[in-house]
């Protein structure tokens, strides 16, 4: 679960890193009023509260100036235009899709012009088990390119989960990143910090990016980004009412609330299917099969081990309410749960649903005889449900019958 | 022959009196599967009853307990999320040997402190979590996989070993090697969690060692660079025939964790980088899912 | 640093322990009150709050009735008596001494009659280098007789200092002990919460005792003990401020306060020493050619590696206070720092505080040749003053003397 | 011949700007150690110079930049208790080898971390914290005891081995060895505090396999049962001439915390009942602390 840079901020403060203050603010008024706490003789940053990433470098659709995310405001009445035009218009990123994502809310914040900026980052090393902390003296936009071309400039720290960051791992990185004085115990400080927010509220990734060292020599958080590890969030009421449904997909929301996993693509062949694996490999073969016609998978969509009626006719009414997609592929392999149950959940959907594109249903495993029996009986109900015995043989109907 | 399970392996259900952990020990011990107790706080004392099988097992409030009654070395967990990783530290305390936690939504920092936990033990084993469980065809299965799929080895007959991140996938592995005529020794369902008890490549060598194994065939995912490693491990210790498939060749790569997933895997974890380690390894790798077993045939042919 | 029992129990229903309803009291009439609120229609304990143990079977001096430092008290009247009583007797335990000790704090407590008593504990275990939790279903006074005579019956569990208890491990020791259903449940939380005290706050010593099964089926906390490492008490302000100095032996207090380890004996030699080792030493010496003339040490005290002139005054007036002392030993093995500069703060010393009993110098190390020719000069001054060139000779000396 | 330390030991200070361990690391190099650099963080870059010996030293921000620009295998950790045990994890990490720490008054919790945090590197070996420090008797020293009161072995000569829980008692002992000409071969303060980092029984071994080393002095307290468990250990592997004093026989056994001090150690701890081990051990114990030198004198005569 993602959360505000405001939000990643606010926990970072409460342990104790170093972050320039600001003010969240809902209204052009609300960031006039700001301006005037914080601007200090100077100016302050505005900035857009959205999920998505490259707000610097974005562009509010359909506003006429030149005008992204994060604009630095020399005065009140700059600050209120500004924060009106972000709250009036879409915001276009390289990660949001051109259609671009609305902006709800915004913070003011206090000037903190970086001199020099720093990347840490902490995220799980799958190879050792454990988190690392990463930093690098080239911080910003372009720490990906650092990685991929400069790899040894990307220092890595094992974590120990029990303890966290410890306080001469934080120093070495501080001095080894370049830091000197007090600065470095500040940047340690913040690294210290960094570590206690993913290990106290099980992050699943922690960024702050830049870590900055200000025109003032102070040094702060000057952005930060946080993703909760959604199976701890029971574990951390705080952290889950930080959640801002308006950030997500809403197709996705709704199936998160009926525990199904669903991931919204490109293509127009919406699949449902049983267990994770499964699913991609459905939307593999789908490609596969129809890449040379221009078809592929609009969705991914795990209904869990064991389908339930309820599930599959959510599963279903989420995939079809995308006007996209043209034809539906189940596949679905009977483990422990009877393919005949899959086959009465299926026919009570198309019944209760209606299947106006093709729905080619390939099942196996237990009880597929039976399972058989019942489609074909309920064929002259949902005449557009075709059945397929092999994996292959579905593929190629489902792309043949959307095409 | 088999790896890690086999008739005389005497199991426990952690959690076995909650709905999924009653179900599958039920259809463990049709299978054949020796259960001889399970775990579940508060009601040691009792006696659970398997609906289909009918077979009574003791029940104990702890693991120590129940090792001590029962003689168990293996055990199937299925606690909750909140404490699942504390059931397999209990596990390994208690000194089963192998653990097999089906439990899927373990908080991931959970994980990586009971991985330490067992590191000092090496005797003992955990496969999983968030995995189907582990079968030797027609002699133990211990989790949730259906069993009528797979295809025991007849006597003297060699067969082929799988391991999988993937749950339904593997079942779509084995039902296609069935098919084909191709039994199975074990079929390791190792899960898809990032931090898993064992890897690709501790099973690849246990299965090498298996005089009963002919050939492996290993089902991988998109994301982390465990199939990377396990190709540079079958290149340099595996002789026997390796096939492989890796799902997620059409995930959409920008569904990513900020930068520092990219960061850390070095822009690794595609399903093309795997597939090409994987054929650079010389390992058969089937083109669609449906290909599973005729890859593990091809696979064969090659070698011979 | 030790705690008083409603402290240490405050600190653990803080962390999650099921503890009986209290209210702190300072005079009967708060007393009478607390009865009140608490006896809810039965009877409330009234119990002293002092940290020598052995409270139950002590008796207050001098009190015509047998009454120690806990009493079952059925009506306001008699809650109100005993506090008054308590109050106004100084307590002898067998951990007090003769003189008993003074009772300034009560408190009232909701009855919560055991049924079956239990012991837990929790220490480092020096052996393995971590701390490890202790419990006995054998609970009660006469725990120490059960680990001396049935060390079987006491479970030791080892817990990781970076983790603390584990869930499972509480399980365990939970069921181990004989508990059943949700008293086992309750049993867990107590014993993570003493887990979690210790952990969280560095106590080098935490004790409940009993755990109780009370009457009425309830799992509670009934009496609690906790010392806490005086090393870690800088990164505990919260603890450090439980610190009762009334409870302390007052010459230890000024010692800690001059930074200097001190610690009261029953003998009649003092002794003034450079390290703890060599302090501890300097008493078996003089208990080994004392002991047949009824002569022995007065008190530990180690000034430090590195004695200073005030350390060593300080140290001279905290053992000339106590009017048993009839000689001192001065045994000081310069090691970096000069003898000549201890030799110097000795005449000093003896100039401002006065020796009116033979003071013996043994003085070895760094410079003692100019050391001697200090000290032979001060003779005059110091006409009690006395030097000895070896340990044995020094020793013997001032037993002669002060025998 | 010696133990942990000899001349060509390079040494770093961690806390060298601190006023103790400026102090010492100056009389460390006037003895002849051979000091190499120093680490105090905010200062690195700076040179730090001893007031006597007039030497200059580089100082480093961390032990990781002090190790690769100095080669040191050595460190003397002088950091205030609030960050000591954080700098014998760091030198750990850095990869010195031989880590005495001379700090007083660590939170017994934080050395447990930090001990468990050694466990996994068995090249390194921490002496203290809380101790005078180890010295190699005219080749190394690292601490605080005063150099001159003792006797360096001649060429070809043998000495004694002195392993001590205390400070001044250990200089005591030398003293008492210096002066009846018995030299010795390196005399290590193992440190006062509940958790040490090298441990007698360690200690014993070495002092065994050294060729130089003909009899060992062992100086322990009341507290723990160590010196316990090293007569065993002294009785089963060590064939030198060992003599031992424990300081504290008119303690008073009151002091104790609660309960669950004596029940932890099963009532054992007592000078009683050590030196009663000791002596099972044929271990000759001094009497009084007069007797140090007179004691390893016995021993060695009895062992003839």
């Amino acid at each position: 679960m993602k959360v505000h840079e405001y939000q990643a901020k606010e926990l970072l403060a409460a342990a104790g890193a170093n972050v320039p203050k600001h003010i969240v603010v809902k209204t052009p008024d609300e960031a006039a009023a700001a301006f005037d706490q914080l601007s200090n003789g100077g100016g302050v940053v505005v900035k857009a509260q959205v999920h998505a990433g490259g707000r610097g470098q974005g562009q509010l659709i359909g506003f006429s100036d030149k005008l992204g995310g994060v604009k630095f405001c020399t005065s009140k009445e700059k600050a209120k235009a500004v924060a009106e035009a972000m709250l009036t218009h879409h915001l276009k990123t390289k990660q949001t899709g051109p259609e671009g994502t609305k902006i709800q809310t915004l913070i003011v914040q206090a000037d903190a012009e970086p001199a020099k900026e720093f990347y840490l980052g902490m995220v799980l090393d799958r190879s050792i088990g454990v988190p690392v902390m990463m930093a690098s003296a080239e911080g910003g936009m372009d720490i990906e390119e650092v990685a991929a071309k400069h790899p040894e400039k990307i220092l890595k720290v094992p974590v120990a989960p029990e303890t966290g960051l410890l306080p001469f791992q934080a120093r070495r990185l501080a001095y080894e990143l370049g830091f000197v004085g007090d600065q470095a115990a500040k940047a340690e400080k913040i690294m210290l910090a960094l570590s206690k927010v993913y290990r106290d509220k099980d992050a699943s990734l922690a960024e702050i990016n830049p870590l900055a060292i200000t025109k003032s020599g102070d040094v702060v958080v000057l952005d930060a980004k946080f993703d909760f590890d959604d199976n701890a969030l029971f574990r951390h009421k705080d952290i889950a009412a930080l959640r801002d449904e308006n950030e997500e997909n809403p197709a996705e929301v709704r199936a998160g609330k009926a525990n199904l996993n669903f991931i919204q693509l490109d293509g127009t062949i919406g699949c449902l299917v049983n267990g994770a694996g499964l699913a991609m490999a459905t939307m593999d073969i789908i490609n596969y099969h129809g890449k040379a016609h221009g078809v592929g998978p609009a969705n991914f969509l795990d209904v869990g081990g064991s389908v339930t009626a309820e599930g599959a006719i959510e599963g279903f009414r989420i995939i079809l309410s995308d006007p996209k997609v043209k034809g539906i592929l189940v596949n679905v392999f009977g483990g422990i749960a009877s393919c005949a149950t899959i086959a009465e959940a299926l026919v009570k959907a198309g019944k209760e649903v209606g299947f106006k594109v093709p729905v080619v249903v390939r099942l196996e495993g237990n009880e597929v005889e039976k399972a058989r029996v019942i489609l074909s009986q309920a064929s002259a109900d949902l005449p557009t449900l075709k059945t397929a015995n092999d994996l292959t043989t579905a593929a190629k109907m489902v792309v043949e019958l959307s095409k | 022959m088999s790896i890690l399970v086999d008739k005389s392996t005497r199991i426990i259900c952690q959690g076995l009196t909650g709905s999924a952990g009653s179900f599958h020990t039920d259809q463990c011990l049709l299978y054949g599967s020796q259960f001889v107790g399970g775990v579940t706080p508060k009601k040691g004392g009792t006696t659970w009853k398997g609906e289909k099988s009918g077979k009574e097992l003791p029940v104990f409030n702890t693991v120590s307990e129940a090792v001590k009654a029962t003689g168990a070395s293996a055990s199937m967990i299925f606690v909750p999320p909140v404490g699942a990783a504390d059931a397999i530290m209990e596990a390994a305390d208690a000194g089963i040997q192998v653990i097999v936690a089906i439990t899927e939504g373990i908080p991931v920092l959970d994980m990586a402190k009971a991985k330490r936990f067992l590191k000092p033990k090496p005797r003992t084993r955990l496969i999983g979590p968030n995995c189907p469980g582990v079968i030797t065809p027609g002699a133990c299965k211990i989790g949730i996989m259906p069993g009528h799929i797979h295809k025991p080895c007849g006597p003297g007959e060699k067969g082929v070993g799988v391991i999988s991140r993937s749950g339904t996938l593997t079942y779509e592995a084995v039902f296609q090697l069935t098919a084909l005529g191709l039994p199975q020794t074990t079929c390791v369902g190792i899960g898809g969690d990032p931090i898993i008890g064992t890897t690709q490549i501790e099973l690849l060598e246990m299965f090498q060692n298996d005089p009963q194994t002919s050939a492996i065939l290993m089902i991988g995912e998109i994301g982390g660079t465990a199939e990377e490693q396990a190709a540079v491990f079958v290149s340099k210790s595996v002789t026997k025939p390796v096939a492989a498939f890796i799902a997620g060749q059409t995930a959409p790569p920008g569904r990513r964790m900020g930068h520092a997933g990219a960061i850390i895997s070095g822009g690794s974890g595609s399903a093309k980088d795997k597939i090409a380690a994987l054929e650079r390894a010389g390992i058969e790798v089937a083109p669609t899912p449906a290909d599973l077993g005729s890859a593990v045939q091809k696979a064969m042919a090659r070698k011979k």
